[in-house]
């Protein structure tokens, strides 16, 4: 883990509401893996307080960059978004326990809105570590207008990439889940990672329990500090999964066994 | 003639620390997990999260919320409890060399006289703060905090119980934090520490729900600072036993106000959130304005208002 | 169905004001001085600087600091006094056709008594709010916002001298300020407003003075208003009267937070600094809201948090 | 008075730290008169929380722009330096009371550091009004760094200008109240305007009560709102003035006669 002044090296509108970030983070991009992420502080001022956690979207350690997606939601969103080349921001990362592609045979990502962020960098390390297995994207959002350019990104040999949207302007006409169900049916021996918001995650881990693949999701939470001190990014735990109480998304995760949350 | 490092060491009874700047209960952890970022053994001592006998659950989620120049927690008090907290935790800390003092909490009398009695014992720790003060637990903390002679026997037990210094870290929800003081100086305190977290609320508008599932929470970070900065004040004119200063300190600046006020030391919390490395930066701020303003040791620094 | 204009109505006793959005005293001067920006027949009612039997010359300077994400004012109560403020000031509000609320302090309770008797027969005036809290004058205010009874008998003096409407100001600066506002309400008082000022102090660091000549002022502005949003909340589970909710507020969406915590009205204090056109932007906001969200009277909003 | 969301039509390093803001300010500018000031907040954000006073510096009722020179002191001040060409800022003004120069004779500006930054609208003002009487401009500052760029505004037909600096790098080495003396002597029906640092203030004042020279002060306070509503600009007032207690900076100033204040 290490505290930075990232310079901005690019700033730039990659969708309907949403930027991409590039940074200069020596130290933070060599140590970076697939699902963690870094918590960015765009003022020196006290108005925005709290720094604000962004998944690692893309990074190159030789470089030493680091790259975000982010969503223009609220306060630190909207200063980040104005923020311009050559300015630095003060980053702390990477954190937190990312996705776990150890053991996995075929793998099927899926991502909603803003969630299929962290999925870049994660199929470009799976791509790496493994030729053989297949890999297949799932992308969900609002509309192509969202969608299309963010799922540009993962235009990579050896992905297969499948989109849908809520009102049909791209790909299937409909929730993400539905596409799973046909799409991973043909074969049984899929590791499914899931980033997206809640009730998307929820229905992913529903689907997976009943077909029994084994499946990842990246939670998100309010967070204070990022690494573990505050206590503040709690989700319930399954009751099933030993830990009886509380998970820490910030040091737990983000990244969790579906099983071990509780839905 | 200034020395070219001026003397920062603060006592607390027979405790020595080598600085005046610590990490505030619940905003460090176990001093493990930012050690890559801030070396305990820098610090004048780490104060570590609240434990209690038993290990707690803490608080259902949302925990926490931004507010203007603050944040509302309710955290509930999550901790691994004694036991394990001694077994798992601390070695790390004792081996580290830091200076550790343990912030304790109870539901009554009787059990935080039994932690200190746990704590006595235990080689690696120096000191022990009670919280008898935290807001946004329902049963326990806050009772004691608001009634003098609750905060009397609480610290009269604890006394009685160990022979480390014997720091209580008091309420700011009170009308008279003095009296709550006095009251713990009475009971034996070596120190009083304030201020902890001012109760407050937040209502998000669109679900109309409270953004904290405990309703209530503590508010600390900069927006508090002034109120801290005068009660630490109106306490060090009211007891003769060190005060240390907690609430909103993010700079050295922030944290010289406190020392001037009266403060013997002072604790970071939110501070940590907002910048991991706080207390590095306050500890070399105020070393650098002690050889601007030429002084020799922090100790002419300390409560040198001039009102 | 929902109307086009949402009813904005809300009722002290038969005072009825036009909408909830008012200006908190000491922050809007007496109405005319930002009467080319914001007309004062839109708001509410305009409760206008604190006045007393006497003129008050205030506290030397400095009065005013800013602090994060608000401010400290140690103003002194400075007001040109009664009979002044109904010869010189009162004549614009009245030919105005605002809705005016005067806000009175005093150093006894018979002062309070005198002062309300006096106003009772001035037409022009359509309430009393008593300041029995302003936390920043040495001697009067305090004692009376911190102690239940004190805060009674002048109640109950206010009530008995005049048949205005009587709004009782409350202090923060309180272990449970509940138990003031149901002696408010023993009293008779028709309505209670709160928060005050919390207590606050700041120091600079240079010169080692305190940044405010009375030493402590009054801590305003967003950064006390999760503290006055929890406040607001319990004081509306304690009494049957209406309550004022005052604290930091500076956007609609803070002005609902009070509001749906169970506050009949809200007022603008330091918010009126920051953007002089606060209290129409807030009104407007209001309106807007309601619209969205279907709703024909305010009162559908007022308390409906789901806790 | 009026409050409006400014448009930066430029923004320009003036003199070491100090900056030159022109505003597109229409409403404001038409009304404008010597020696008031305008509440600006340069962000929408709560920290900085409250709007900043600055003195008009020059302005054009027919262009409908006004012109702030500041000095970077601090955290406004700072944010104001970094803002660019077409940002808006809230601004609401005309404020306070300003220079009473309906009957002055001879004339003599005093200014010191970015006190400077009033009396150039004030002596553009007095050349306008009438041509026949003397001006003088004695204008110090720390160096001839600062001083040189600042006084050149002041290089207009018809303005004897007369430098001072502390290290003597400029013009006279020494202060303000130096040439005063010597300068003022010649005649004696001066009225004396003067802004700048308390103590040069305070020595101007005693010089023109010691000579007779009727005399006004520009003062700085902190301000809260600016409007005469928070009285948080208090400054004592001489006990032979009349107005026993204090004097509000924002409205019954910021420019005092010198014998209305207590100093
Ligand atoms: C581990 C982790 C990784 C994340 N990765 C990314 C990422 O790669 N890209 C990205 O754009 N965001 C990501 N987020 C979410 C991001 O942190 C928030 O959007 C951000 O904190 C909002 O800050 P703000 O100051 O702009 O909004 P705030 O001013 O803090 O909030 C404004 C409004 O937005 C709401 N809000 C807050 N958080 C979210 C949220 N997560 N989604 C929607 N609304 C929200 C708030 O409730 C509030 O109503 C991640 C979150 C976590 C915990
Ligand atoms: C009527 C009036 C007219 C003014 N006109 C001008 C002008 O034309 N140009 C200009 O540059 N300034 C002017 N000022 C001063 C200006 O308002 C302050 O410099 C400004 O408020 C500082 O804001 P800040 O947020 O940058 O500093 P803050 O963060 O508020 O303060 C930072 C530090 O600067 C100190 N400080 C505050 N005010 C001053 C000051 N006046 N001088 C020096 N240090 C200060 C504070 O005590 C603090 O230590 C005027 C003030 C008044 C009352
Ligand atoms: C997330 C969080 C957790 C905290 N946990 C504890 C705790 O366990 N025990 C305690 O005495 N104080 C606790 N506090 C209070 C802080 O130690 C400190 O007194 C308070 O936050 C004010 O200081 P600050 O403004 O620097 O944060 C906690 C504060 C925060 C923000
Ligand atoms: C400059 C100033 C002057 C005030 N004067 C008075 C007063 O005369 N009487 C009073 O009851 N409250 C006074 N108050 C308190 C406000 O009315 C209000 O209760 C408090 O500021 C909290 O609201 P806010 O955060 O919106 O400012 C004053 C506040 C300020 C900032
Ligand atoms: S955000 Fe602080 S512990 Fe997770
Ligand atoms: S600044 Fe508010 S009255 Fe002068």
């Amino acid at each position: 883990m290490k505290q930075i002044d990232a310079e901005i090296l690019e700033i730039e509108p990659a969708a309907k509401n949403i930027f991409r970030l590039t940074l200069k983070a020596p130290g933070i991009a060599e140590a970076a893996a697939p699902g963690q992420f870094v918590m960015i502080r765009p003022v020196s001022a006290l108005d925005p307080l709290l720094p604000r956690p962004f998944s690692l979207h893309d990074w190159s350690g030789s470089q030493g960059t680091i790259i975000i997606l982010f969503r223009v939601v609220g306060k630190s969103t909207r200063i980040l978004a104005k923020s311009r080349h050559g300015q630095k921001l003060q980053v702390v990362g990477p954190l937190g326990k990312g996705f776990d592609i150890t053991s996995a045979e075929n793998v099927c990502l899926v991502g909603g809105g803003i969630g299929i962020a962290p999925l870049l960098g994660l199929a470009k390390q799976l791509l790496k570590t493994d030729t053989k297995r297949e890999i297949s994207v799932l992308l969900g959002g609002s509309s192509g207008a969202e969608l299309a350019p963010l799922a540009e990104y993962f235009d990579i040999p050896g992905l297969a990439v499948v989109l849908a949207t809520d009102d049909g302007t791209l790909g299937h006409h409909g929730v993400i889940t539905d596409l799973m169900a046909n799409h991973l049916a043909r074969s049984s021996d899929w590791l499914v990672l899931a980033c997206g918001p809640m009730p998307m995650l929820k229905a992913v881990s529903y689907l997976c329990r009943k077909n029994g693949w084994p499946c990842q999701v990246a939670l998100e939470t309010a967070m204070a500090c990022g690494m573990g001190v505050c206590m503040g990014c709690a989700v319930k735990s399954a009751a099933d999964s030993g830990n009886k109480g509380y998970l820490h998304v910030c040091k737990d995760g983000p990244v969790f066994w579906e099983s071990d949350v509780a839905w | 003639m200034v020395r070219d490092k001026p003397d920062l060491q603060v006592k607390i009874r027979e405790l020595v620390l080598k600085n005046p700047v610590l990490t505030a209960s619940g905003t460090f952890g176990y001093g493990r997990e930012l050690a890559s970022l801030v070396d305990p053994v820098r610090l004048g001592a780490v104060i570590v999260k609240g434990i209690s006998l038993q290990s707690r659950a803490g608080n259902p989620p949302p925990r926490i919320v931004e507010t203007p120049c603050g944040m509302l927690n309710a955290i509930g008090l999550e901790n691994i409890g004694v036991e394990k907290f001694i077994n798992e935790k601390l070695p790390f800390l004792r081996e580290s060399g830091a200076c550790v003092i343990v912030n304790i909490l109870g539901d009554s009398v009787e059990e935080y006289g039994q932690l200190a009695e746990i704590l006595d014992n235990v080689p690696g720790i120096h000191a022990v703060e009670v919280n008898i003060s935290c807001p946004n637990v329902k049963q326990g903390g806050v009772a004691f905090g608001i009634d003098p002679e609750a905060a009397r026997r609480v610290t009269a037990e604890v006394r009685k119980k160990c022979r480390l210094p014997v720091i209580i870290k008091l309420s700011p929800n009170v009308t008279d934090i003095t009296s709550i003081a006095r009251a713990a100086e009475d009971g034996g305190a070596d120190a009083v520490s304030l201020i902890n977290t001012i109760q407050g609320m937040a209502i998000d508008i669109q679900t109309r729900r409270p953004r904290l599932a405990n309703v209530i929470g503590g508010l600390s970070g900069p927006a508090i600072k002034p109120v801290a900065v005068r009660m630490v004040w109106q306490t060090t004119n009211a007891v003769s036993i060190p005060v240390m200063g907690i609430g909103g300190i993010t700079t050295p600046g922030d944290a010289l106000e406190f020392l001037i006020a009266g403060a013997s030391a002072v604790q970071i919390g939110t501070g940590n959130f907002i910048n991991p490395k706080a207390t590095i930066h306050v500890l070399e701020g105020i070393e650098k304005y002690l050889l601007e303003h030429e002084m020799n040791s922090i100790h002419e620094l300390i409560g040198s208002l001039n009102d």
